[in-house]
């Protein structure tokens, strides 16, 4: 069965606690809960995209569209209408919903590589209208002054708040995304991901799981945007750009299609690797991460993820080995 | 098996290294200064020779003594022209490297972007990018406190190019830009103070950057017949444009480049198109047409010559806006050590500091410091600019 | 200075769409070469286009080599480039999926940016013209001889591929892995042979291509992305493993681009081809010239 | 008329299926009585799968109407055929290779039992109850067809017998009123083919009308009330057992076809 053990859910929750915790003893990685931060905020579009890539089977290259509809929602409404901060990530998880389910309608009846590039088109149609309103976005200079997310009065203003704040949610989201999973939606999922026609004829409604799995992972996106731009308390289109997307995609791959946990730890190795790691080879460092890339796609065809099975592997060979 | 084998062996052990490399080695008694460019990525052509110039200058400074004794140690990193890594990478150069003040980033999104952080943690930030919103909070209508930046504003350069087209008696024009920051920005500006020299804008075109060809937007813009040309861009478009321009046989509109156009390699690059083009240049891109009494000339003058000699390519004018950052915190470090308030305090007091792009002086409602008589007027010439008066 | 005619205007947008779409028509054959044998989109086709500009320039401008000399010596060492990505990025990976294949290419592509930029720099770099720069004027629209050049090649690419593919043993037996590979080796056919060839090709296209656009564009390190997408958009267009079709595509793609940001918004040309794009997908989701048949074969 | 409707669960009306003016199956006309096992058996390529695909809404037919318990259907998308109570196993086994023996027949439950997605996120105690229910009637049709000891194993993992066995109970856990099996008895070896067999007619005593394609004569001829014969698309025969295997015409079209 894919039952999702709960104790490597706490271990996992009890690590993200007393991270700040840890990394605030050692001077050199002081500044990782930043990059958490991120980290944290990469983590709610990745646990979404696994959900749709990884279990539906569906192809995404578009999904920094919806991460910036909801950046560019909650940024225009609270910077320029004053709006309460949460409610402008309520409506921005609304607009990326229905953004979903039109795009999705038509595109999610296409497949494989076509499904790619409709998902390609719609990613930088929407960075093109992100440049191009300038009334609206700031255009290519991005727009500033957005101010933090405060809750009765207490502010998110450290890195160490805003941290908590972030991880939390991608708790929360995580165990709804698992119990997804091991319910009857999860099963559904991955039965359209092994064989559409088998799943269908089992009474499995292809296209409305496709839309509904396709505008969670849209919302997930823009609701990682609003945490994004409350953070940085800036936005500008590059943020959003086909290079994102792809990014996105590498996190998952990295970490493991078929796995949650994969999601996570392809974010958290990319980003760190693209943030901080690969700083020491400055000139190189894109070599390096094409080569690391490369060399684990040729090596781990199921990313990090299969790491522990790999591990058991070896067990299992050297026990039958001994014998 | 064993293949794999390896393979986890070292992805884990990326995560180990990862912990342990890079240990904040500071020297003892040196002055840390932080900076963060663009130096590869999609601006890599304002990161790159700003990463060049600051570490040549540096190198130069600990060879002559260093700052009253103590050494100049540069801590610089790369943000790929990307919001998120600057943000980190400022707020990293901040809590852990603990510099003095900051200097970079070489964009305006990535520099709107750490605002924020240098506010938070107190710490001087001058900023290599171009525009006035960096120095200008819209809340209070004065600048941000700790945040100050070199490049003269692009309003700076609108206002000398539609100076030189008044005095040319010139006022139907067309307008072209990149759909990057830099032309957005120009673009804006451009628009913004038409009206205040009587500029009648007849078209307004854009491109990509990684655009490979401009000949439809220039052929509407000859369909509208102006009487010049501004385009607005930097890196390889800008030289398409002029080629364009040239090939559909439009030299009888006169063609305007913005100070992004500042580099010797795009007169080149343009192969002959670019004779007759206009544009507004800083001090340190015309440093041999300067005449012997002026206050610039030995200071641009030193600087192209010892850059053109290590780096052995023409001189860009980004160069000189990260030259003008760091000698501007040096001189602050020479005169008060490493004291962010104090620091903050002597830039926002400079006056009349001689640097690349001109002659600097801050006050408390100015932390950009120059006037438009930065920008002088040149024209293409030959493979070379010639001043215009 | 006369003002231009409509007439004019209009011509002038559709020659520049051909000679943009010529450049998007051969990346997207180069992508369908690949895709044909192997299913892989290989995301690292616009590279090819990259270094067959760059290493042009570097034989030609910088080696002093004749025209004649360089531009096979050019496409001969992007050739090469292409075999070597089969041999060390492609032919490794052990029980591939097509998602692992393309994150792959991604990762070649990263790989080979980042070389150019540490061997030619973040400079852009000039071609002269093959045949001078003195424009042609043709009832009004004013006409690059290089842009002859572009079309040209397009043209010359396309027919020595169709007698490539109908008329040598090569060619019948690369058709033959692309319709069916198992078949084709039960047939004796040396299917890893013919994969390593359709990169070769691939890549020698993608040169070309680099070669006959620098002289108009400039070419530097990072041009290769923004090229493969649109290039991957004129394949999907035209409906992939189909060739007239990805000619087609990118002819379209170009023409629209150039009328669109003539006639209606430059800012907003890109969008309108995928605009276009998306709604032909959404009402042929095999693209134009695609057949459904062989789209349900692909494992992809 | 309603008698008739009670009497037959399946009725086909002048279905005809072109692809690209290839004519598949034309104008065929037959009904499937209530409770019974019908087979329908034809030289490759006579249209059989296509009839099963037709039928369970793969596609729709280019003419005529499919009637299910009188109501017409043809025009239904698969899922709202599978949720009205038909269902099916494929030529080519279709199992979700990724997933368990027991959550591919769980995933057979999908019509009868459904959570909402919100409501399986938040593990409402609705949804586990729920979960909890299906898992036990998935267990109850792995003792059915004998797969039970076998409910962890990875569906990709068993041998080609038992894997045409999960698919029968995938098919069953919708509880259908119409069975539809194609050729569950191909590639596998004699004793899995008995065993196959009498899965089949177990499953036709529990009141489970079956309609089967199948080469395997023996089996065919063994388990079914009724025969119907396609060739080239066309029916050329139907009837009981014994009056099929004498029609001139059946022989015709299976000899004409060898020889």
């Amino acid at each position: 069965m894919l039952r999702i053990a709960k104790l490597p859910i706490a271990v996992f929750a009890l690590f993200i606690i007393v991270f700040p915790w840890i990394a605030r003893q050692i001077p050199v990685i002081e500044h990782y809960t930043n990059i958490m931060v991120f980290v944290g905020i990469y983590c709610l579009i990745t646990i979404g995209l696994s959900l749709l890539m990884g279990y539906a089977g569906q192809i995404s290259i578009g999904h920094a569209a919806f991460f910036g509809i909801g950046a560019y929602v909650s940024g225009i409404l609270t910077a320029k209408y004053g709006m309460n901060a949460w409610a402008c990530m309520v409506i921005g998880m609304a607009i990326a919903a229905v953004v979903a389910a039109l795009v999705g309608a038509p595109s999610l009846k296409l497949k494989g590589h076509y499904l790619a590039m409709a998902t390609i088109a719609f990613g930088i149609i929407v960075f093109i209208i992100f440049n191009e309103e300038i009334e609206w976005t700031g255009g290519p200079d991005g727009m500033s002054g957005i101010p933090g997310l405060s809750l009765f009065g207490f502010e998110f203003n450290s890195v160490k708040r805003y941290y908590y704040l972030v991880w939390g949610f991608v708790l929360a989201v995580f165990i709804f995304t698992v119990n997804v999973i091991q319910s009857g939606t999860g099963r559904a999922l991955r039965a359209i991901h092994a064989s559409e026609p088998a799943a269908s004829a089992m009474g499995v409604d292809v296209f409305r799981f496709k839309i509904l799995v396709f505008v969670y992972s849209a919302v997930l996106a823009s609701l990682a945007g609003s945490f994004y731009a409350h953070y940085l308390n800036f936005i500008n289109p590059s943020t959003f750009d086909l290079f994102f997307s792809v990014k996105l995609l590498i996190m998952i791959a990295l970490g493991g299609m078929h796995s949650i946990w994969g999601a996570i730890v392809g974010t958290g190795l990319i980003t760190f690797l693209s943030n901080e790691w690969l700083r020491y080879f400055e000139e190189f460092e894109i070599i390096v991460y094409g080569a690391i890339l490369l060399f684990v796609t040729v090596l781990l065809p199921d990313g990090l993820a299969g790491v522990p099975g790999v591990v058991k592997g070896w067990f299992r060979k050297q026990v039958s080995d001994e014998r | 098996m064993t293949l794999k084998r390896i393979s986890v062996i070292i992805t884990i052990c990326f995560f180990a290294i990862g912990l342990l490399v890079g240990q904040a080695n500071a020297l003892e008694g040196s002055y840390k200064v932080g900076a963060v460019f663009s130096v590869t990525g999609r601006a890599s052509f304002l990161g790159d020779p700003e990463k060049k110039t600051v570490e040549m200058l540096a190198e130069k400074i600990n060879a002559t003594g260093g700052i009253k004794g103590k050494k100049l140690e540069l801590v610089i990193y790369d943000d790929e022209g990307d919001a998120t890594k600057c943000n980190l990478a400022v707020e990293k150069l901040i809590t852990r490297d603990k510099v003095c003040a900051v200097i970079g980033p070489s964009l305006s999104g990535p520099s709107l972007a750490v605002i924020s952080v240098a506010e938070k943690y107190e710490t001087p930030l001058v900023s290599c990018a171009a525009s006035y919103k960096i120095v200008y909070d819209e809340k209070t209508g004065k600048p941000y406190k700790w945040v100050f930046k070199t490049p003269q504003s692009d309003s700076m350069a609108v206002e000398a190019i539609y100076t030189h087209l008044k005095n040319r008696g010139i006022n139907k024009i067309a307008i072209m830009s990149v759909t990057s920051g830099f032309g957005a920005s120009g673009r804006s500006e451009l628009i913004r103070l038409a009206p205040e020299f009587n500029m009648n804008i007849v078209a307004d075109e854009k491109y990509g950057p990684k655009d490979t060809d401009m000949t439809a937007q220039l052929t509407k813009i000859k369909g509208v017949a102006p009487a010049a040309i501004v385009n607005w861009s930097i890196g390889p478009t800008q030289v398409t444009v002029t080629r364009n321009w040239r090939d559909l046989g439009m030299a009888g509109i006169t063609l305007y480049q913005s100070h992004g156009f500042g580099s010797r390699k795009n007169i080149e690059l343009a192969s002959g198109a670019a004779e007759g083009v206009f544009c507004p240049l800083g001090a340190c891109n015309i440093a041999e047409l300067l005449p012997a009494n002026h206050l610039q000339k030995s200071v641009t003058m030193d600087y192209m010559k010892n850059y053109m000699a290590k780096h052995n390519e023409p001189l860009s004018s980004f160069g000189g806006h990260s030259w003008d950052a760091l000698m501007l915190v040096v001189d602050a470090l020479k005169s008060v050590g490493c004291d962010k308030a104090a620091i903050r305090n002597y830039i926002e007091n400079q006056k009349g500091f001689v640097g690349q792009h001109g002659l600097f002086s801050f006050s408390p409602d100015d932390h950009n410091g120059l006037t438009k008589d930065a920008f002088k007027m040149v024209i293409v010439k030959g493979d070379d600019w010639a001043l215009v008066d | 200075m006369e003002k231009i005619t409509l007439a004019s205007q209009l011509l002038q947008y559709f020659i520049t769409g051909l000679t943009v779409g010529s450049v998007y028509a051969m990346v997207a054959v180069g992508f369908n070469i690949i895709y044909n044998v192997t299913e892989i989109i290989n995301f690292a086709q616009g590279e090819f286009v990259m270094l067959g500009g760059l290493i042009m320039v570097f034989l030609h401008v910088a080696m002093g080599l004749s025209l004649i000399l360089a531009f096979p010596a050019t496409i001969v060492l992007v050739t090469l480039i292409g075999i070597l990505i089969d041999r060390l990025a492609i032919r490794p990976i052990r029980c591939p999926s097509v998602l692992t294949l393309i994150i792959a290419t991604i990762a070649v592509s990263i790989i080979i940016k980042g070389t150019a930029s540490f061997i030619w720099g973040k400079n852009p770099f000039d071609l002269p013209a093959f045949s001078g720069r003195n424009p042609i004027n043709i009832l009004g629209a004013v006409i690059q001889p290089q842009y002859f050049w572009v079309i040209g090649f397009l043209v010359v690419t396309a027919v020595a591929l169709s007698i490539f593919f109908d008329r040598t043993i090569m060619g019948k037996a690369m058709s033959a892995c692309a319709d069916n590979p198992n078949a084709a080796s039960l047939v004796g056919i040396n299917v890893k042979q013919m994969v390593l060839l359709s990169f070769a090709l691939s890549a020698a296209i993608g040169a070309v291509a680099g070669i006959t656009i620098t002289p108009i564009s400039l070419m530097e390190y990072d041009r290769g992305a923004m090229l493969a997408v649109k290039g991957f958009g004129a394949a999907i267009l035209g409906g992939l493993g189909s060739f007239p079709g990805a000619i087609l595509g990118g002819l379209i793609m170009g023409s629209i681009e150039s009328f669109g940001a003539g006639l209606i918004s430059s800012g907003y040309k890109d969008a309108f081809a995928l605009i276009v794009l998306l709604v032909i997908l959404f009402f042929k989701p095999s693209g134009l010239m695609g057949s459904v048949e062989i789209s349900r074969i692909k494992r992809f | 008329m309603s008698a008739d409707i009670e009497e037959n669960v399946l009725e086909l009306q002048g279905v005809i299926v072109t692809f690209g003016g290839l004519m598949a199956l034309s104008d065929l006309n037959f009904k499937v009585r209530r409770g019974t096992i019908k087979a329908i058996i034809g030289p490759n390529g006579a249209g059989k799968t296509t009839l099963f695909n037709v039928i369970t809404g793969s596609f729709p037919p280019t003419e005529g109407t499919v009637k299910f318990k009188g109501r017409p259907i043809q025009h239904l998308k698969a899922h709202k055929i599978a949720a009205l109570g038909i269902s099916r196993t494929f030529q080519t086994v279709e199992l979700f290779g990724n997933m368990t023996v027991i959550e591919n027949v769980m995933l057979g439950c999908h019509t009868k039992i459904r959570t909402s997605f919100m409501a399986s996120g938040f593990a409402v105690p609705q949804s586990r109850r729920k979960e909890k229910q299906i898992e036990e009637s998935a267990l109850k049709i792995l003792k059915f067809i004998g797969l039970a000891d076998k409910f962890k194993d990875s569906a990709d993992s068993l041998p080609l017998g038992e894997q045409k066995l999960l698919e029968i109970g995938r098919a069953l856990a919708s509880e259908p009123e119409l069975i539809c099996l194609d050729e569950p008895a191909a590639g596998l070896n004699e004793t899995e083919t008995h065993v196959a067999s009498s899965l089949i007619k177990a499953i036709n005593a529990k009141g489970t009308t079956v309609l089967l394609v199948e080469h395997d004569m023996k089996v065919v001829m063994n388990i079914s009330n009724e025969i119907l014969v396609l060739n080239y698309g066309e029916k050329i025969a139907e009837g009981p057992p014994e009056d099929v295997r004498n029609s001139h015409r059946v022989i015709d079209a299976y000899l004409g076809g060898v020889a």
